[in-house]
């Protein structure tokens, strides 16, 4: 069942990712003062909104555990947790990528670098406690906790452009309000490759989730077998 | 008759995979005491804290006064009275610094007078002012035992009660039991083949293998302490 | 006498008693400003951003090492449980635990203002003065996060070491907010001026202080 | 005959005004066995303390081997094997880790061959690999007495070393006391008035006020243990 | 096996056992490097200076965190006295707790240079590797310091927390020297200028190394 959803949702994928491919580097115009690199703009900011989205999810998930208590909501907010941590890493470096050409330097402590590199340790220290931690249900809440502090951080890091002096662009909303977005092109190409990154996204979270949730039910399924002997009275 | 205190339905626990307790079905009636005995790591005291909402089974349940231990609201809790291997008391904190604290805890209405009072039951009043850090192990198990009565609890939850007390601690403690009893309360209380106590209002059982039974009293159990059998076994 | 004033009251009489969290939260933040004026000795005048930032560093430090203390506190003999086991609510648990971190950090501010004084040679005055809320919100805030997350870190095998990997990254927004204020505080701006910062910080505490409340039960859970 | 184990002259031991021990003379001989019974903050943990060099008495003095415990060398501690309240143990590590590590800084030549031995003397070698943390407390206990022990001491000390011990647990304590003797170290061990032991090569003392005095068997003393007495006091 | 190598073992071991405890202390003075460099964000360049100042920084709040996790390890169950039961001599205990705490603080170092060297874009160079012998240097005799007084700390009522009070006046003196040392080596200074200030940190490790080694006993000894 699912299994046939996961093949859609990667054919979907393969599909998206060429046109997306064609549009961002042949339909889309060469945008006028930068140039070439400018193209990295359509990879870099789908990923930034997959990232948030999947920060979202593991949030969300990591409350209706806390609430409901049930062990397949942790599995989705960890595997959320971590997809989102690939993608974040992947708005880092193609943010970075982007940067050396333009601001002549790979890092700045520009205030959208700051908080999105924050965005980024946060999550990464709640990996490091799942690693670090063993598999209980203990975990699961010390995880959901921070999980749902930690989303704090994502509306900071969209405001920060808006909240403290920057030199990165704020193009979608721009600070005056509306898009500066010249050619519709290039809204297009946004547009194509940003469904193509959340195909992408949704893909790869599906195949963690399903192999998170295996690895929960193997784990239960051994607490029944080793239940089942201990009712039958043998070690 | 009245509702059961305690009751669990196919108690079992596991730690990793290894079962310590196994579909323990048991029933407590108010103003009942039940005695667990069992050897080391049988698991009495993984029951207790089970009992106690310290810990949550791993399968079946434990239902205190009908309420899940999984989820005992702070009404529940207030009943319970747990003394636990630790003794939960405050090194820094002299001994009726820790009893207060506890006394208001509980939302006792006279937290000073209640901590006087117990530190007078168990025999502590002349090291009331003593920090926790500086008395002695029986003491200090003297105190637990205060501040998990502290609160009359209508369930007492005894882990190894009598252990490192002197013959005035272990009378205290029995005493402390009886009065439980004739307040109505229920008491569990863990040991290891001592007391082997009569009497209608108990009932003794035997914890093996994780499965919990009637205590049949060998001879070498009940006088494990006693001079004899050590003497027998230092002379063999 | 309620849950929250016996458990505050306990921890600032085990405080008092010798715990010197405070004292060694000071000497902490001594140190880190005078690592900050040695390494600035003759390069450049000690302005205000470099005092906002000794003073927001030494809170930051001082401020993980306070939260952890107030928590573990409770480890000895088992404490924690029998907390646990009390009919009290985690979140007045959590409140109580977070008025002890505020104030140990409060005074470790205070502290730290004065030496900030001294070692920029600064001079008293309004400005001085207007930076007081704003590190008093700093504090909250961080120790309305710190001390959430102790409950955590603390019983994690990682231990003490995953607490500022947590804490700081969720507070930084703020931090940040922080220092550009207190920076514009003593460089003289008018309250208007640094509003718009209190506003970032203020939100970020009730969110903090908030989530903590929530949250604590399943942090300090034993189970 | 040869000379004393353990000797000490007007031992006496104040903690702030109030007085734990006072004057103090005692005499072990190689071999010997001494049993201090006395009741809770009689002092025996202290006594013990002082003997093992954790803490300086106040006045007097006592030798270990000839040797002041103020100032004992390594050569004098290596001789020494000390069962205190706490197990001394590493939570965090597991039975046989600290078995080994101890054996190590005992200097003994096959650290992990002794730690396997004593795992099995003391009945945990099931649990080698658990961790201290997560081992019942009887079991702590079996470990601590394991440590006290595993360097084969001349002077073994042992504080309540029967306390949370099941019968077996017992069985297997009373038999290390017993090969301790039969090897020629001596032992002191600090109890509750258990057990009650004859034999020509133990002495009982009492420790009461301060004083250390030969012990003289009160029925309910020996016997606080046993039902007997509890039953008693349970239906009074 | 010596007490010492066992003593290192064990802890070594139990650090381990901690979790990730390496990549947490990356991760620590990642923190502190991320800290000094918001709040200095705007402030000014970022310079020698303040990239000495950081990975200062970074040392004392891993020399804190390290030295008393070493020692209050040992709380537990008292460990603490079944080792000074052991026939081991205190010099040796020492010694071993002195290098598990360098080597934690060794390894804090290594990683807060990578990343002073991210964050203030330094290049790699011979003023780095200059840098490197001043840490070690700074790291051992912290180390030394902080674990004899933790030794203290670990007993007194105060636990962990005094140990930064009494840590500050005696570490000061080589604190400065080390951060002078470390701005001018980054500012490119040749190896003789900074000469006078490693004088003064080496014999400040020796004085409290030898220190250590002779006070130990009597700082972790009960009576
Ligand atoms: C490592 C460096 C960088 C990081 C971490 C970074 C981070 C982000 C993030 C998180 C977003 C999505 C947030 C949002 O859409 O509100 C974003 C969007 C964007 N970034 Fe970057 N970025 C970096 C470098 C750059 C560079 C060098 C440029 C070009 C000069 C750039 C241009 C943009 C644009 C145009 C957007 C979308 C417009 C908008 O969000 O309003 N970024 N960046
Ligand atoms: N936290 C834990 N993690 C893993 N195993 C545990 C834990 N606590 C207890 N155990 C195991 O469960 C078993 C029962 O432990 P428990 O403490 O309940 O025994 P007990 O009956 O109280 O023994 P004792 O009389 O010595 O106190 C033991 O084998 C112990 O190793
Ligand atoms: N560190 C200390 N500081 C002050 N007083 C102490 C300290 N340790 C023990 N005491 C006091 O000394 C007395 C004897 O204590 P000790 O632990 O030796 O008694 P004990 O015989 O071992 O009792 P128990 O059988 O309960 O263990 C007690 O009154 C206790 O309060
Ligand atoms: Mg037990
Ligand atoms: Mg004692």
């Amino acid at each position: 069942m699912n299994r046939n959803i996961r093949t859609i949702v990667a054919a979907a994928t393969f599909i998206l990712m060429i046109a997306a491919l064609f549009m961002v580097f042949d339909y889309a115009p060469t945008e006028a003062d930068q140039g070439i690199v400018q193209r990295i703009f359509y990879f870099h900011v789908p990923c930034a909104w997959v990232a948030f989205a999947s920060f979202g999810i593991a949030a969300l998930s990591g409350i209706l555990y806390l609430w409901l208590g049930d062990r397949i909501w942790d599995d989705l907010e960890y595997a959320a947790a971590e997809t989102g941590m690939v993608f974040c890493t992947l708005v880092l470096v193609t943010g970075s990528l982007w940067a050396k050409p333009i601001w002549g330097t790979w890092w700045t402590w520009d205030s959208r670098l700051t908080t999105t590199f924050i965005l980024w340790l946060m999550y990464g220290g709640y990996m490091m406690m799942r690693a670090s931690a063993d598999d209980t249900a203990q975990t699961a809440r010390f995880g959901a906790v921070i999980a749902i502090v930690a989303a704090a951080d994502v509306p900071v890091v969209i405001a920060s452009v808006r909240l403290w002096r920057t030199i990165h662009p704020a193009v979608i909303v721009t600070k005056e309000g509306g898009h500066g977005l010249e050619d519709p092109r290039m809204v297009a190409a946004l547009l194509v490759s940003l469904a193509a990154f959340t195909a992408l996204y949704g893909w790869l979270l599906m195949l963690r989730f399903a192999q998170l949730r295996a690895r929960t039910r193997l784990g239960a399924l051994a607490r029944e077998i080793a239940l089942a002997y201990a009712a039958a009275g043998d070690d | 008759m009245s509702a059961p205190v305690v009751e669990t339905h196919k108690l079992s626990m596991l730690y990793g995979q290894s079962p310590v307790l196994r579909e323990i079905d048991f029933k407590l009636l108010p103003g009942y005491g039940a005695f667990v005995i069992g050897g080391n790591g049988a698991g009495k005291s993984t029951l207790l804290r089970i009992l106690a909402g310290m810990a949550a089974p791993t399968a079946g349940g434990a239902l205190i006064f009908g309420r899940d231990t999984r989820r005992m609201s702070a009404r529940y809790r207030r009943r319970i009275g747990m003394m636990a291997h630790q003794s939960f008391l405050y090194p820094n904190l002299t001994a009726r610094e820790n009893l207060e604290f506890y006394a208001a805890l509980y939302g006792l209405p006279e937290p000073r007078v209640s901590a006087e009072t117990w530190l007078d039951k168990v025999g502590m009043a002349q090291f009331a002012d003593a920090r926790v850090r500086a008395v002695s192990r029986g003491m200090e198990q003297r105190l637990s035992a205060a501040r998990a009565l502290i609160a009359d609890p209508l369930l007492v939850l005894l882990d190894e009660p009598f252990a490192s007390l002197d013959s005035d601690g272990a009378a205290i403690m029995a005493r402390l039991i009886r009065e439980a009893l004739d307040r109505g309360a229920s008491v569990v209380a863990a040991m290891h083949g001592v007391p082997a106590i009569a009497g209608t209002d108990f009932q003794v059982f035997e914890l093996a293998r994780g499965h919990l039974g009637p205590f049949t009293p060998k001879e070498e159990e009940t006088t494990a302490w006693t001079g004899a059998r050590i003497r027998s076994l230092l002379h063999r | 006498m309620s849950p929250f004033a016996a458990v505050l009251r306990k921890d600032l009489r085990l405080e008092l008693r010798g715990g010197n969290s405070t004292l060694s939260l000071v000497a902490l933040s001594l140190m880190v400003m005078a690592v900050m004026v040695f390494t600035q000795a003759e390069a450049k005048s000690h302005d205000a951003e470099s005092a906002a930032a000794a003073i927001w560093i030494a809170m930051v430090f001082s401020g993980v090492i306070g939260a952890t203390r107030v928590l573990t506190a409770e480890r000895e003999n088992g404490c924690i449980r029998g907390l646990l086991l009390c009919p009290i609510d985690p979140a007045g648990l959590y409140a109580a635990k977070l008025c002890a971190a505020f104030i140990f950090m409060a005074i470790a501010e205070a502290a730290a203002m004065l030496m900030m004084v001294l070692f920029f040679n600064l001079d008293f005055g309004v400005p001085l003065l207007r930076t007081a809320p704003i590190l008093m919100l700093g504090a909250l805030g961080f120790a309305a996060a710190a001390t959430l997350l102790a409950a955590i870190s603390s019983r994690t095998r990682a231990g003490d070491m995953i607490l500022p990997i947590l804490a700081v990254p969720i507070y930084v927004p703020a931090l940040i907010a922080g220092v550009r204020a207190t920076a514009a505080a003593l460089g003289g701006a008018p309250m208007g001026a640094i509003a718009q910062w209190l506003k970032i910080m203020v939100a970020f505490d009730i969110l903090l202080v908030t989530a903590g409340c929530l949250l604590f039960e399943y942090a300090a859970r034993e189970d």
